[in-house]
């Protein structure tokens, strides 16, 4: 029982790294590999804003929130929109975004030090319960909740809202977008920014839940995000989620009955088989066919 | 005559050290129904989507209500009221009908739906297919919605890029009647077509195409009566 | 003097080399992460398993290790190539890097490597050794980049489903540059090995392969130099850091992650886009005339070239093409009309093998139509233009038409690299092919200009110029005059009608009727995806349903029903309630996954919506 | 730090040749490189040394290690500090980032050596000392090791010495007292198998436990960048152990402590050398409680030298020292004791006079180096109590 839950939880947390991470790489078709920076970067905010600025945590959430928002916009303005229409913009992109997270992360190291960091205790209450026998604690019941409500509400985001049409029709065709008044540019950057505000809410959850933040707690969850994203289908927000449990209950039953040691080939081999077998991931649409 | 709502003056369109459009000009009076036509590739849409804001012009000027808008983002243009129907359709083909048309109100914000009440009416069938994906529709069907989600944005000029393209003559003729309601109710078209002898027919003004270049212009029955333009530069040698 | 920098010129060497290894599948167009594996695989079977210095010899030793190693490195590409190899961009991305990563856990859990702790390895690598073999692989990218083995990946990247047409095998050519890319990442692992004295496999993780394909990337993937440059460049920022004195800390990674970024937002095609590419034109071009054509052997005048019977395709329950039944004999100039949108191009589409039949048979030339792959229709002498030009771009309009040749000419690659005359022999031999398809098209002076900085028409007779060169037997047109004006629309009537006289069959499609009633033999009219006229020019000028088919109706009778009321049954609507809702409109233009970041061609739109 | 400057010409110029720059003469040998002569007069606190003694140090300021390069950085920065107060001597120090990658500490040696330097102190990480000591080595210029641990560093040649107890001094040492203390018959253990450091601790600790007769019921292990442990210790907890002996860095260490107790395991935690820092108890607060580790530096020793290194790193950094900052600063004062034993900053003389150091009175204790160039140095195996390290008896 508490393997399950544990499961449960360490998936929650890939699901929302994920989330972030799948909108626009899905949506868009980019890949910013500048997210992990983010995720990284907003726990640092996070931490100081606590600490230094002695808010409480519920303060603090929409601070980073706007935090990451804004360097959502700036990843988009500096690493994705200059490529715009060139041949190699895919590869182009891969690249500029990991020179700009290698900037974010020499700023963190510049503003807080090499050393971890954490929530100062008490920032968030440490309640636990009992469930089944198993411990749970107050964190990770939110994380959860987070997960569950932001995928529903950026489904319905993305299929009932005016500016989720708007990332629709600019993921599918970007001249009709543009014939039709949209400012393709600017709900591309918006994209980004939520993208980038929900990756800085992940990594203030994820600093609180295991205790601790670094500067390469991005980079440690990054595979494993993009292994979630393919796993659940490309901009699949219901699929991020259950790809991310699917992914988090592989691990702890590898520990269980495989061994500790193997958890990573699970985590890639399970990438492996659907990427073979359904590249298009469990929940996706198949975009594009073969001809 | 009043003024023209939209003019075209000189207009350059180059892709890399292609030239596409080289100095065309046209202008079109409000409520007038221009036309311009040729065969493929000479540059008719290219021309269409400079003035729509698509492309960036390498030269010559486009006004629009008496303002510039030779540098104008398609999005700014759009919410004045210079809608374009773009050539092959471009519906939106996994999103619904209904959001189709609602993106045809983005710029209002809402999605106007009055609007696109407006447009369920005229068009029954798209009243009846509202929640399934647009590209559902037949050809015919796709272009009634294009056209219809160019309305719900309230244009005063409309673009029409190759609207016929594709369809069975009947759905033509359908599609040209529409075009003549709208222009009927005092919208000004602008046509591109490469079914030259259609659009002349419903055209006030014509301006025939080749090359990047405008080689000849006039009344559109004038263009329609001359014989040797009709075979000279719209790939038509025997006809009716 | 060089002593001094002896370790920096040797990691620069081995950074270019690793380099290689994306570069190898780069050119192809292939993203792939899975090079540390290779290496990794490499560094640790090849040290692992070669014998010790002191029994063969240091040298000995690493040269076995090497051969170990690259042998390694190419066994895992193809193992794990023939699985991902339909995978495309960022797919194939993370698969290999899924396989890297495993490959990572997998080490890290033997007891024969060491562990965490690593494997011990003694240094026998040099300065001198270490540029030795980024010559022999430079030389090897070198000597590939004018082979025909080389064009036909550089043809991939730029347009995969052209290249098909020009009858590469793509996925030969996609695993061989995968494999080459195995092989170049073990040489790095071994030689890696033999330097730094221990390795572990966390020298070889995520990190690391990403490291290798932005070298790749900032020293330019289109330019065999770009990985030494990018080495070169990437080994050099922390090296000036420090000379001119930034203090060590944050301030660093901060500066190259600057540099790196402006390096690929300022110069899109990397370091090697400073350095000019040249493209040679043979001198004896035009002056040598035929004699020793590769020739083929035109199937005589009168025979069957294309049987289609009762030939349909639909998509997503929409009929593009329904029960056509047609013959064109050889020696026949077939022009197929009809109104946009009536099925034409996915007509063409079938018969040239892109797109498979939905319903009915088709034999071309000898090859059965929807068993047979793209590559091996081209090969039984098919040949094709494009309606929306698919010329590969960013190579010169000569180099286009080599890849053309690709079928008429002999595999060059393996013999240059020994510098063998015959393969000098057999690339002029190419190149003049190349050289008389461009003369004869009228684009001898732009042979060095690339593609696409050529004008639409030129553009146009530039893709006919390469569908010449594999010297076909079918030439198929996909509205070839689209963009030109009557002068050129006559010339190339001319062309056309010359061509046929050669013993061509030509087949093409065209919406300017009078050179259509000019050029050809017999036209066929299509419309809605049937065929409803065939015969001879005068025949079908004056046949009514034609006029009314093609022209628009003369009359305006008013419609018996309405589309917009639903009363209207639309020929080109979906049968089926389920159909595909996100079928594109034009099949061929779309086929790779992830496909973005194609330059659209100017003008982009899909014609043939149904 | 010592900054080279040259001209900013150079540094534009041609990648490949970074000719020109450098401190100009690149001998190699013994010779000066900082003008002056290297050998002085006097011995002991009146040595006279003319010219400056250049030190080099090849740290991980950025990078996955950097946390323990800057720790190293500030204990070398404040030792070289007070050195620099002493009359006779002084230490041109120049301290550079090798980024966590082998490959740069390969390059920083090379250059260390080329320029003349007396002595490299570094690098941060075990796996990078296996691969550039030998370039010292056989160049014949002298490395003191302050933070290696793995096994075999010294191994590589009579020039490599370090200050840092290897795991295998340390470890036994623990196990026996948690042994005795809780008397512990199975446990289970726990360690990150992606790195060198945590991996030759875990090989101590097996070895250890064998020896005392412990049994192992479970190895579990995990990877150096995991921050998330329920699930492994969950399973830790299955087998129902008398203690979890962990082998981690310190980032791994706080999450791990922190999630071990959330579950309600309360059974003792014993490390290694990587728990002996201070931001186990800022980070892990009570749950760091009981804690035991076993550490080559005691940090609570009342010995003066520690009392004054404590105070003069607190006033300095405002912050508490941790183990990798002791040792580094330990080293710079062994090495300036090495250059005054013979007034003599070459090489070889430091070389010589480094193997010989014995008792010498450090923040470590009483030090020496032994016959394989190791530290030799009493180990102290502690338990959190009250938010404090104590010693553990």
């Amino acid at each position: 029982m508490q393997q399950l839950l544990n499961g449960i939880f360490i998936g929650s947390i890939y699901a929302l790294f994920a989330i972030g991470f799948t909108l626009v790489f899905g949506i868009l078709d980019r890949l910013n590999l500048a997210h992990p920076a983010v995720f990284a970067a907003s726990a640092f905010v996070g931490i100081e804003l606590v600490e230094r600025g002695g808010l409480s945590l519920w303060a603090a959430l929409p601070l980073v929130f706007v935090v990451g928002a804004v360097l959502g916009l700036l990843i988009e303005r500096l690493a994705f929109r200059p490529l715009k229409g060139r041949a190699d913009a895919h590869f182009a992109g891969l690249i500029s975004s990991i020179a700009l997270a290698g900037m974010l992360i020499a700023l963190l190291q510049w503003r807080y030090g090499p050393d971890t960091r954490r929530f100062p205790p008490g920032s968030f209450p440490d309640t636990r319960f009992e469930v089944f026998g198993a411990q749970v604690t107050l964190v990770q019941v939110v994380i959860l909740a987070v997960s569950l409500a932001l995928m529903v509400a950026l489904t319905y985001m993305v299929t009932r809202t005016r500016l989720g049409r708007g990332m629709r029709a600019v993921a599918e065709n970007p001249t009709a977008a543009r014939v039709l008044g949209v400012n393709v540019d600017r709900v591309t950057a918006v994209t980004f920014a939520i993208s980038s505000s929900l990756g800085a809410v992940a990594g203030v959850l994820f600093a609180i839940n295991v205790n601790t933040a670094q500067l390469g707690m991005g980079a440690a969850i990054e595979l494993k995000g993009l292994a979630v994203i393919i796993v659940g289908g490309m901009g699949s927000l219901p699929g991020a989620l259950i790809g991310g449990l699917l992914l988090g209950l592989a691990e702890v039953f590898a520990v269980q009955y495989i061994g500790s040691s193997w958890i990573d080939v699970i985590a890639f081999g399970l990438l492996f088989v659907i990427l073979l077998l359904r590249p298009q991931g469990l929940l996706g649409a198949r975009k594009v066919r073969e001809v | 005559m009043s003024d023209p709502i939209l003019t075209v003056d000189g207009l350059r369109v180059s892709y890399g050290r292609v030239e596409a459009v080289r100095d065309v000009s046209f202008r079109a009076e409000p409520g007038a129904l221009v036309t311009l036509v040729g065969a493929n590739g000479a540059g008719k849409s290219s021309v269409i989507n400079a003035v729509a804001g698509l492309l960036r012009p390498a030269g010559g000027r486009i006004t629009f209500e008496g303002q510039e808008i030779t540098r104008t983002p398609a999005h700014k243009l759009v919410r004045r009221g210079l809608v374009q129907v773009p050539e092959g359709r471009q519906i939106l083909a996994t999103l619904t009908i209904e959001e189709n048309l609602q993106m045809g109100g983005w710029h209002t914000g809402g999605g106007g739906s009055g609007a696109i009440d407006a447009m369920y009416d005229r068009f029954p069938v798209l009243a009846e297919r509202r929640a399934l994906p647009a590209g559902a529709l037949s050809g015919g069907e796709q272009q009634m919605l294009a056209i219809a989600r160019a309305l719900v944005a309230g244009p005063k000029v409309m673009l029409m890029d190759e609207p016929s393209m594709g369809l069975a003559p009947k759905i033509v003729d359908e599609v040209f009647r529409v075009i003549e309601e709208i222009r009927a109710s005092g919208t000004t078209v602008v046509l591109v077509e490469q079914n030259a002898r259609r659009a002349l027919r419903a055209a006030d003004h014509g301006y025939v195409m080749q090359s990047g270049e405008v080689v000849h212009s006039g009344p559109a029955a004038d263009l329609l009566a001359d014989e040797r333009i009709v075979q000279a530069y719209l790939g038509v040698e025997s006809g009716t | 003097m060089l002593g001094q920098y002896a370790t920096t010129l040797t990691f620069i060497a081995l950074g270019a080399i690793f380099a290689y290894s994306f570069y190898a599948v780069l050119i192809a167009g292939q993203l792939s992460l899975g090079q540390a594996g290779f290496a990794s695989l490499a560094a640790f079977s090849g040290a692992y398993l070669a014998p010790s210095g002191a029994d063969v010899g240091d040298v000995p030793a690493l040269l076995i290790a090497v051969a170990i190693g690259m042998s390694v490195g190419a066994l895992a590409a193809v193992v794990l190539g023939l699985p991902t190899m339909h995978l495309r961009g960022v797919f194939l991305a993370i698969a290999t890097l899924g396989f890297a990563e495993a490959v990572r856990v997998v080490l890290l859990n033997q007891e024969w490597t060491g562990g965490a702790q690593g494997l011990g390895v003694p240094r026998v690598l040099t300065v001198g050794m270490a540029w030795l073999a980024l010559g022999l692989v430079a030389y090897w990218f070198w000597r590939m980049g004018r082979s025909r083995y080389g064009r036909a990946l550089e043809a991939i990247r730029e347009d995969e489903l052209a290249a098909r047409a020009m009858g590469i095998d793509v996925g030969r050519h996609r695993l061989a540059a995968f494999v080459t890319a195995g092989a170049v990442a073990g040489l790095y692992g071994v030689l890696y090995a033999y330097y730094v004295r221990l390795i572990a496999p966390d020298d070889f993780d995520f990190t690391a392969a990403v490291e290798g394909l932005v070298t790749a990337v900032v020293g330019g993937s289109t330019m065999f130099l770009g990985p030494v440059l990018g080495s070169g460049f990437l080994t050099a920022v922390p090296e000036i850091q420090r000379a001119v004195g930034v203090e060590a800390g944050w301030i660093r990674p901060f500066l190259a992650g600057l540099l790196l970024l402006v390096v690929i937002l300022f110069l899109p095609g990397g370091l090697a886009s400073l350095i000019r590419r040249r493209t040679r034109m043979p001198a004896d071009a035009a002056a040598e005339a035929a004699g020793e054509r590769a020739g083929r052997s035109h199937p005589p005048a009168g025979d069957t070239v294309v049987a289609l019977a009762g030939l349909g395709k639909e998509y997503g329950g929409v009929h593009a093409v329904r029960g056509v039944d047609l013959e064109i004999r050889a020696g026949e100039v077939v022009g197929l009309i009809g109104p946009n949108g009536a099925g034409k191009t996915t007509l063409v589409n079938m018969i040239s093998g892109l797109v498979p039949p939905s319903s009915g048979s088709a034999t071309v030339l000898g090859a059965e139509i929807g068993r047979t792959p793209v590559h091996r229709i081209a090969a039984a002498g098919v040949s094709r233009t494009f309606q929306h030009s698919k010329l590969f771009n960013r190579l010169s309009a000569l180099e286009n038409v080599l890849v053309g040749a690709h079928l008429v000419s002999r595999p060059t690659f393996l013999r240059r690299l020994l510098w063998l005359p015959s393969a000098r022999r057999d690339e002029s031999a190419a190149l003049r092919q190349a050289a008389r398809c461009l003369e004869r098209v009228g684009l001898a002076e732009l042979a060095a200009s690339r593609a696409e900085a050529l004008s639409y028409g030129d553009q146009r007779r530039l893709e006919i110029a390469r569908a010449l060169a594999s010297d076909p037997s079918l030439l198929i047109l996909d509205e070839p005059a689209a963009g030109m004006n009557h002068v050129e629309a006559r010339r190339l009537s001319e062309l056309i009608t010359s061509l046929a006289q050669d013993g061509l069959t030509i087949l093409f499609i065209e919406h300017n009727v009078g050179m259509v009633l000019r050029t050809c033999t017999r036209v066929v009219v299509l419309n809605f995806g049937e065929v409803i006229a065939s015969g001879a020019p005068a025949e079908i000028a004056s046949d009514p349903a034609v006029v009314e088919a093609y022209l628009g109706s003369a009359d305006e009778d008013p419609a018996g029903g309405s589309i917009a009321e639903g009363t209207l049954d639309d020929p080109t609507s979906a049968e089926r309630a389920d159909a595909t809702p996100d079928a594109p409109p034009d099949p061929v233009v779309d086929v790779r996954p992830g496909a973005a970041g194609d330059l659209a061609p100017p003008d982009s739109t899909p014609r043939d919506a149904t | 730090m010592r900054t080279k400057l040259c001209t900013v010409a150079a540094a534009s110029a041609a990648a490949l040749l970074l000719a020109s720059c450098g401190s100009g003469d690149s001998g190699g040998g013994d010779t000066s490189a900082s003008g002056g002569g290297l050998t002085g007069e006097g011995s002991g606190e009146s040595c006279t040394i003319e010219g400056e003694v250049p030190i080099g140090a090849v740290l991980s300021l950025t990078g996955a290690a950097a946390s323990y390069g800057e720790s190293q950085q500030r204990g070398l920065e404040l030792a070289a500090a007070e050195l620099a107060g002493n009359d006779g001597v002084t230490y041109d120090l120049t301290i550079e980032d090798d980024q966590t990658d082998p490959r740069q500490a390969i390059t920083l040696f090379d250059e260390f050596v080329n320029d003349g330097a007396s002595l490299i102190i570094g690098p941060t990480l075990s796996n990078a000392a296996v691969q550039a000591d030998p370039i010292a080595q056989e160049a014949g210029v002298p490395v003191l090791g302050i933070s290696n641990t793995a096994a075999g560093v010294t191994e590589i040649g009579d020039y490599i010495f370090r200050d840092s107890l290897t795991e295998q001094a340390v470890i036994p040492q623990t196990i026996a007292a948690a042994t005795e203390e809780f008397g512990l018959q199975d446990v289970v253990v726990m360690y990150s198998n992606d790195d060198a450091f945590t991996e030759s601790g875990y090989e101590a600790f097996a070895a250890a436990l064998e020896d005392e007769g412990v049994e192992i019921s479970e190895t579990i292990t995990f990877s150096k960048s995991d921050t998330d442990f329920r699930a492994l210790l969950t399973q830790a907890q299955e087998s129902d152990p008398d203690a979890i002996v962990v082998s981690a860095l310190i980032e791994a260490a706080v999450p791990l402590v922190t999630q071990a107790r959330e579950l309600g395991i309360d059974v003792p935690i014993i490390g290694g050398n990587g728990f002996n820092n201070p931001r186990l108890m800022a980070d892990a607060g009570e749950a760091a409680e009981g804690v035991v580790v076993g550490a080559a530096w005691n940090s609570t020793s009342d010995n003066p030298e520690n009392q004054a290194f404590l105070e003069a790193y607190e006033a300095e950094y405002d912050a508490r020292p941790d183990q990798f900052a002791a040792q580094a600063y330990t080293g710079l004062k062994l090495v300036d004791q090495a250059v005054r034993a013979n007034c003599s900053a070459e090489r070889d003389s430091i070389q010589q006079a480094l193997g010989e150091i014995e008792d010498v009175p450090t923040v470590l204790g009483e030090f020496s180096i032994d016959e394989n160039r190791d530290a030799d140095h009493p180990a102290v195996v502690q338990v959190v109590e009250n938010g404090t390290f104590t010693v553990l008896e």
